[in-house]
């Protein structure tokens, strides 16, 4: 990595690596709304980032323009806020200079899907060993209120007075068609999952995409409810768990099973169906995790929730690291004057 | 028939022919052997934007000029004496570069009906008279190429790629040179295809042979070794020397070099080069478009390696919200444009020197950046490790403009050894105690550099108005006029840490003449040849445009007029104008060539004369 | 007690609390009631970044500011004669914006310990004497909201929303405003919530007849109607201005309205605006992007709409390379750059006029576009409309460079009508003989506008060099040279089109003030004040920056100096020194902020005072 | 369209719309390599042009820049060649203002699926109603061969010495993924196939993405060799046809089933399967479409080619019209003056 970044890095005295959750505090104050999901994305962050044993100077958050890319304000590591859409860029020439770090991106659905939406699925595809965490509040918050690329279709806003006529990204579906390696999706309001999801994603190596449903409760108040508030989210939610069934339901009580292609509900109660006839999730199958991303705006079906896959590849800056190792142990470290002397040279005397 | 040699101090010879005919190769390796044989020398290569522009046309004509001599040569000629065409297309295109007498070898086989349709001819100008006033040479070089390669059994496709080698072997006889060196380059180049290696010697051979043998040429040329300063010496473009330059900026700043890069013409052999430089630890990043190029550039810079991004204008174009970004948090870049005909798509594959403004200026809000521009093909190697110098130390991204004529051009370049390259290390901030961000050097005025990794260091930047020294965000509106203040004069600084600008001539005239960027070349010619007929005319060539050497403004004074030739409509004379409030006057062409010495010699006449 | 009555000319109030209190509303509401009660005026909103920074917090604290009277009013004013503030933040703000002996109402419930902790008060400013030099009125406004509302069985968070409205009412009595306007307002805004409705009207009542009836305020206030031009008025921002006057062009030109936007404060409000005007025909569409936003709206420009793209200077930078396409294919369109604090993301919501130097040159290769400059919210109609004439006309694209004080803030607007506003229609072309894409008017120099559904004319255009008249690709070198040339000269030519530069003042004398954009107000202000004292200085407001009008340069040798205020670090300036060679003097002051006219007219003293 | 644009099209006599393929072959030489694949898709294009029956000014091509983009100015329609990887959102503007007109985009898999790929998936989730054809050739031919996001892994390049560590985009997995509604794939050597293909995506209402392998070859002659010569083509591609089971091999002696999600080779003369165990392809699956695009780089497998997906909804240009039209004949056509007086106004005598 260069002389003098090798003596930094190999001279740091690592600050102990016993943290508590509020050691990933910055000194600065929280600007967010009264209200707003961020704050619990924040906290479940810094919460299982002791878990993460890793120095905290040696973690960096980058993110572009939104109300969520303040995020890296608040975390006591070491980041970048940068500008709009592009943090995936910037985080990856990150990683490819420095492997050695753990680097996370924080986006939202406009500075994330639709701006940065090119640096997103080239990231995907490629593989950058990044942890990407994407605020969903189907909405613009920070520029006060106009659709999203997440929004419904139809949603009135200033700048669809008359209801959007854009249909939505799926984003986890757009991750999968761009060979994503690791792709969930949590919510805001669930913290417990939202940790767990959140690990998952730091110990994969790889692109991981974490999209978190976030109420925005200024300009988008209670998009989400559906799926986190009491009454509503049992029917609502079904969570993806790697080898098992996919029940859902108050008590448990139904299931998605297969019709041909198309994911259904059924009712494991009316003595038609038992768990057996379900389908069995599984993080390894990305046709599998392609259907489970379809049943993301089917009204009939509940959402799903969870870790839609994780399969494991080389990665880009890996790569790139191999590549250069082995030519130096191959052809040794460059020397300048032989550099500058190579090709057709001549002398005068 | 006898031969005579003739002495020459210098010659300009231009190879054109179909984008197929292999001219860039040919003029290469022309160029080498002449470079090994000592002479200095200058060259231009020139070819269409498509692939393959369809065959015969005048639009698919591909040439390659080169100028060398036994004197110092600064431009790659603004007319030839010699003029090699393939077909009747190149003949058509090349004849009014070629001077009046001068030498043309066509190949015959290039002239049937077909290509002189294609051409626009209604009738042979081998055979109607029109060239009277040249030495014309006309020689089948396709048959003699197919009888050489006879036996061979090769496939006419093969044999017809081998031709260019024909002209240059008949070239070589011509000006004496001789065949080995493309010999050994042949031998490398195609080491695993020994039929290729094979048949272009044999034809090469053949195409010497033949001037040799049949009484066609009654001149031979001798051009002298150049008195260069001695040393080892290598002949190297523009872009190639970009790239030697960073890889040799990173060494003596101990840092890992990183190229976000996305392929453009002419600037892509940046990429090409650094790429084949891992054994230098170099990374090289082809990304998905010009921002996230320099967003990944970024990204490296903030984790402590030398960043590099390289494009051409409409490249630029796209970066600049990014570079506004490395502006406000203070990270070192650098951003090399390789500029080409605009605007828009423009002319992709010409010259120009129409980007000083957006790179002065393309950018939201008040956004100070360094420019350079380097003014030969080997000065590309000087002037990139100097923006990375500055870069580093100024904790700032830097602007190096160089061209397509430079990018593409060749020069021989005197090595040098990595040991008289001055160490530009800075070590990075690891001392937590007091740490603030955006503290500066009471000098340069620069932040210190303070990477990932560092414990206690743990920070944020970005692209809000920051907050002086402590660098969190801060809308404090006596703040924000005094940041912008301290950006614009960190970048005011480097004027102390560059040398002062030197006039090439006397030190006061009646004329000077300002240049900057690839027209030096020209400049520099014109101005000599004017001076050595008594003229009081100077010459000022600006590596630094922003900011410029102190002594600017004590120079200007001291001439009656100013003259600023560029290849765009007036851009840096709009920046010497309103800075120094000087009427210089602007001399500006802008078709996509580098300008002719005899042009500006012209225009100095002109104005001279007006005195 | 007796209440006495006095009658100002002028006042400046200024409404400030935090983010969430509605001080914006509760701004324009007195702005509109003033406004339809005759007074001539100016206002400037002032809000944080952040949607709701932390409660209390300085960061948090959101303002608006609006000066109003019987006389001409060109600025939101200097200093406020009048602050209302909600909070200890918002007093700790705004103070030093106050005159010595203005009126402060405070609303003491926003001064507990967290308040003034948050706003970084050791102790209360309200109790240890440090407010003595003002004249303080402190108001449980939060505790007479709540009795006020007691009875309605409302949440307390509706019930702390509603307590701008007794400031409000405060205000209304203390200027003696009528409450009608304010009343019908809520009733149309909240049709659909009556308790809305009634609470609000409900607590405005009580604020007016608090004042009223209870012994605190000894003096009352009247402004009289301004002496405006007689007809309709109506109070508008200069976002909403810019909407208006881009519908009114497509109407006279007989087009539909195109605009491709993408979100991006300030100048998300025109979009917005423009999104409801469906019944106009107009289409709105929000990009992904602000290269999509400007590609659609070239290609909505290529099938025949008057096209629009709207942004802030980030925005800008990232249409760059687009805007050089439009040159080249020289379609009409029309860009709004709505500007703000830079470089980089900078200060999203503050003013500033330092993208002038990209809008001119922030392309690649010469890329000539014309640059409007509105300097007033109801200018920004003016200005849109004309922007989009001079764009048709021209077929070029053409930058509207307005602000966000601009944007934002407001002043009456006399209506037009429809029949008072010149047609600006022009027939596409349909005649398919001898036609010849780049054929261009003798005059203007404008090519016709060709659009598909015209049989014979199927033509294509792109972003290569186009070949003179025939508009197909040519790399020719001369064609080139040309063209750049007839680019350069299509935009030199609009000069003929447009007024000549008006002098404000003598036409000649000791010191001209040049500015452009949304300083006219206070430098209008600061040289009339100078003036009314016997200084000779004038002033010269430039709206078209390139081309400029054509007697520039035959006003500045006039003047014996030139000063240029400019809320950057000296754009405009360098403008003219370059072209005219004059050493004009800068005044720079880049804090996010209108100038005052006091620091313009104490520049002027200092300058005058040298003479 | 507003006064002036209705004038010129409803005035013009559109021409006889009897034409023959030459109609649409402008007066400009073309300019591609010699052997290039291009020649091809141009060819079809001309050849289909005829039985679309709409007036030639009635048609647009849109491009980027690359060799690809050269296609407009070969087509005597209306033409832009635009700049680098905007031809979409050009594309897009013009088919939003001019919803009468018939817009192609052409654009290559640098253009399109590099610096162009923000564009492209947008235009696809909104279903603006463009015909899409992507000239996917594996290389930047324009700048001369660098790889490009559809090169294969380790693919040795000019600015990949040693290799290309990126993964590649799979082209119809991405556009599945991005809800577009046509998606397709078809090769420059089989004319037949070619012209079905752009038939079918022309005469769909809705964005059509049509992937075309196309044969540089100049910087990567034989890229699809194996799916276009006489020797391979019948046991490496298998063509997808609505309704028909899943048959390839040179004497339609194989046939694809599906294991689980996942599809595998199966004979038809080993007696061990019957074409009754094939899959059917079905265009309005989107599972199935993605099941077949996955396929895509799975050496086992042949090469899917055809119409992966067939799915209408409304455009996104219709719908805008469609507010547009409402909102007039509910308030009437606005008036100028009305407008100025709108909101609070006041009189000042
Ligand atoms: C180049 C540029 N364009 C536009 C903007 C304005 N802008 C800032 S944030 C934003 C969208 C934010 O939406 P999202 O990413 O969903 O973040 P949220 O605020 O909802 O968390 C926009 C359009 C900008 N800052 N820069
Ligand atoms: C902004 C910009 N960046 C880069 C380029 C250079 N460029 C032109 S075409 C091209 C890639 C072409 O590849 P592709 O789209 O696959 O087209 P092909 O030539 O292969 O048909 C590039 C990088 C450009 N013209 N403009
Ligand atoms: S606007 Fe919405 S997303 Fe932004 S901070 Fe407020 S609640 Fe959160
Ligand atoms: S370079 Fe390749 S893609 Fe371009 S024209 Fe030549 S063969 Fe075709
Ligand atoms: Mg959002
Ligand atoms: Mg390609």
């Amino acid at each position: 990595m260069g002389k003098l970044v090798d003596d930094v890095v190999t001279q740091a005295e690592h600050a102990s690596v016993k943290y508590v959750a509020k050691d990933f505090a910055s000194d600065q104050e929280v600007r967010w709304c009264p209200g707003c999901g961020d704050y619990s994305i924040l906290a479940q962050m810094q919460r299982i980032m002791p878990d993460m044993n890793i120095p905290r100077e040696k973690i960096v958050f980058v993110s572009g323009i939104g109300c969520s890319s303040r995020f890296p304000y608040y975390m006591n590591t070491y980041g970048i806020h940068s500008i709009h859409g592009r943090a995936t860029a910037i985080a990856s020439g990150l990683k490819m200079a420095r492997p050695d770090l753990m680097v996370w991106v924080i986006t939202g659905d406009g500075d994330g899907l639709s701006i940065g939406g090119n640096h997103m699925i080239h990231l995907m595809r490629r593989n950058v060993d990044l942890n990407v965490v994407m605020f969903n509040n189907q909405i613009y918050g920070l520029t006060k209120g106009q659709y999203s690329p997440t929004s419904e279709f139809g949603k009135v806003t200033k700048s669809t007075p008359q209801g959007s006529i854009d249909y939505p990204f799926n984003p986890a579906a757009l991750a999968l068609g761009s060979s994503c390696a690791f792709v969930a999706r949590t919510l805001d309001r669930e913290p417990k999952h939202l940790q767990y999801v959140l690990k998952r994603a730091a110990e994969f190596k790889g692109t991981s995409y974490v999209e978190v449903y976030q109420n925005c409760n200024v300009f988008n108040d209670g998009a989400f409810f559906q799926f986190t508030e009491k009454e509503t989210k049992d029917d609502s939610v079904v969570y993806l768990e790697h080898g098992k069934p996919l029940v859902f339901g108050k008590n448990k009580d139904k299931g998605i099973k297969l019709d041909g292609f198309s994911p259904v509900v059924v009712s494991l109660t009316d003595g038609m169906h038992s768990i057996n006839d379900l389908l069995i999730h599984n993080e390894k199958d990305s046709t599998l995790a392609f259907i489970m991303a379809n049943m993301t705006y089917n009204a009939a079906l509940p959402r799903p929730v969870g870790i839609f896959q994780a399969i494991e590849r080389p990665t880009y800056d890996g790569e790139m690291s191999k590549q250069i190792d082995a030519t130096i142990s191959k052809r040794g470290r460059g020397s300048l004057d032989k550099l500058f002397a190579s090709g057709d040279t001549w002398m005068i005397q | 028939m006898s031969v005579e040699t003739k002495t020459l101090d210098e010659v300009t010879i231009r190879f054109a022919g179909d984008s197929g005919d292999g001219m860039q190769i040919t003029g290469s390796q022309f160029t080498s052997t002449s470079a090994v044989m000592g002479n200095d020398l200058s060259t231009l290569p020139d070819y269409p934007a498509e692939i393959r522009a369809p065959q015969g046309t005048l639009g698919g004509v591909s040439g390659f000029q080169i100028h060398f001599g036994s004197t110092a040569i600064n431009t790659p000629g603004d007319m030839c004496d010699v003029l090699v065409a393939m077909n009747a297309a190149a003949l058509k295109v090349n004849l009014r570069g070629l001077v009046d007498g001068g030498v043309i070898i066509v190949n015959t086989d290039g002239f049937n009906d077909k290509n002189l349709r294609s051409a626009g001819y209604d009738e042979s100008p081998l055979s109607n008279g029109s060239l009277s006033k040249y030495q014309v040479f006309p020689v089948d070089i396709s048959k003699l190429t197919e009888l050489a390669l006879a036996d061979m059994n090769l496939s006419s496709k093969v044999v017809d790629r081998t031709k260019n080698f024909f002209a240059l072997g008949m070239m070589y006889w011509m000006f004496n040179r001789q065949v080995e060196n493309t010999v050994e380059w042949l031998k490398m180049k195609f080491a695993k295809k020994p039929e290729i290696v094979e048949s272009n010697i044999r034809v090469l051979k053949a195409g010497w042979n033949y001037a040799e043998t049949v009484d066609i040429f009654t001149v031979r040329y001798d051009v002298k070794p150049a008195k260069l300063k001695a040393g080892r010496y290598r002949n190297l473009t523009g872009n190639s020397a970009v790239a030697l330059g960073l890889v040799a900026a990173a060494e003596k700043a101990k840092l890992d070099l990183f190229l976000g890069s996305y392929p453009i013409t002419p600037a892509s052999e940046i990429l090409h080069d650094l790429s084949g430089y891992k054994n230098f630890g170099v990374k090289t990043f082809q990304a998905e478009d010009e921002i996230a190029a320099i967003a990944s550039a970024i990204g490296a810079s903030f984790g402590g390696a030398l960043a590099v991004t390289t494009t051409s204008g409409p490249g630029l174009a796209l970066k600049t919200e990014a570079v506004g970004l490395a502006v406000m948090t203070e990270l070192p870049l650098v951003i090399v444009n390789v500029q080409r005909g605009g605007p828009s798509t423009g002319l992709p594959t010409k010259t120009e020197q129409a980007d000083l403004l957006q790179a002065l200026y393309g950018r939201n809000g008040e956004s100070p950046v360094p420019v350079l521009a380097a003014s030969t093909p080997s000065d590309c190697f000087y002037m990139a490790f100097e923006a990375a110098r500055i870069a580093l130390k100024y904790m700032t991204p830097v602007f190096l403009l160089t061209d397509g004529y430079l990018g593409n051009g060749s020069e021989p370049w005197l090595v040098p050894t990595e040991a008289e390259l001055p160490d530009i290390s800075k070590p990075f901030r690891t001392n937590p105690e007091n740490f603030q961000p955006y503290e500066r050097d009471d000098e340069t005025f620069a932040r210190e550099w303070a990477i990932p990794g560092t414990p206690g260091l743990e920070h944020r930047i970005g692209g809000l108005e920051k907050k002086n020294k402590a660098g969190s965000i801060s809308y404090d509106p006596e703040n924000h006029d005094l940041m912008i203040r301290i950006r614009a004069e960190k970048v005011e600084r480097i004027a102390n840490d560059i040398p002062l600008a030197k006039v090439d001539g006397d030190e006061s005239g009646d004329l000077l003449v300002i240049g900057w960027g690839g027209t030096y070349g020209a400049i520099r010619t014109a101005v000599e040849k004017r001076r050595a007929d008594g003229k009081s005319v100077s010459h000022l060539h600006l590596k630094y445009i922003n900011p410029m050497p102190k002594n600017i403004g004590e120079i200007l004074p001291k001439f009656k007029k100013i003259l600023v030739p560029e290849i765009n409509l007036g851009q840096l004379i709009k920046v010497l104008r309103e800075k120094f409030l000087v009427d210089a006057i602007g001399y500006n062409v802008v078709a996509g060539l580098p300008f002719k010495s005899t042009e500006i010699e012209q225009k100095i006449e002109e104005l001279l004369g007006g005195l």
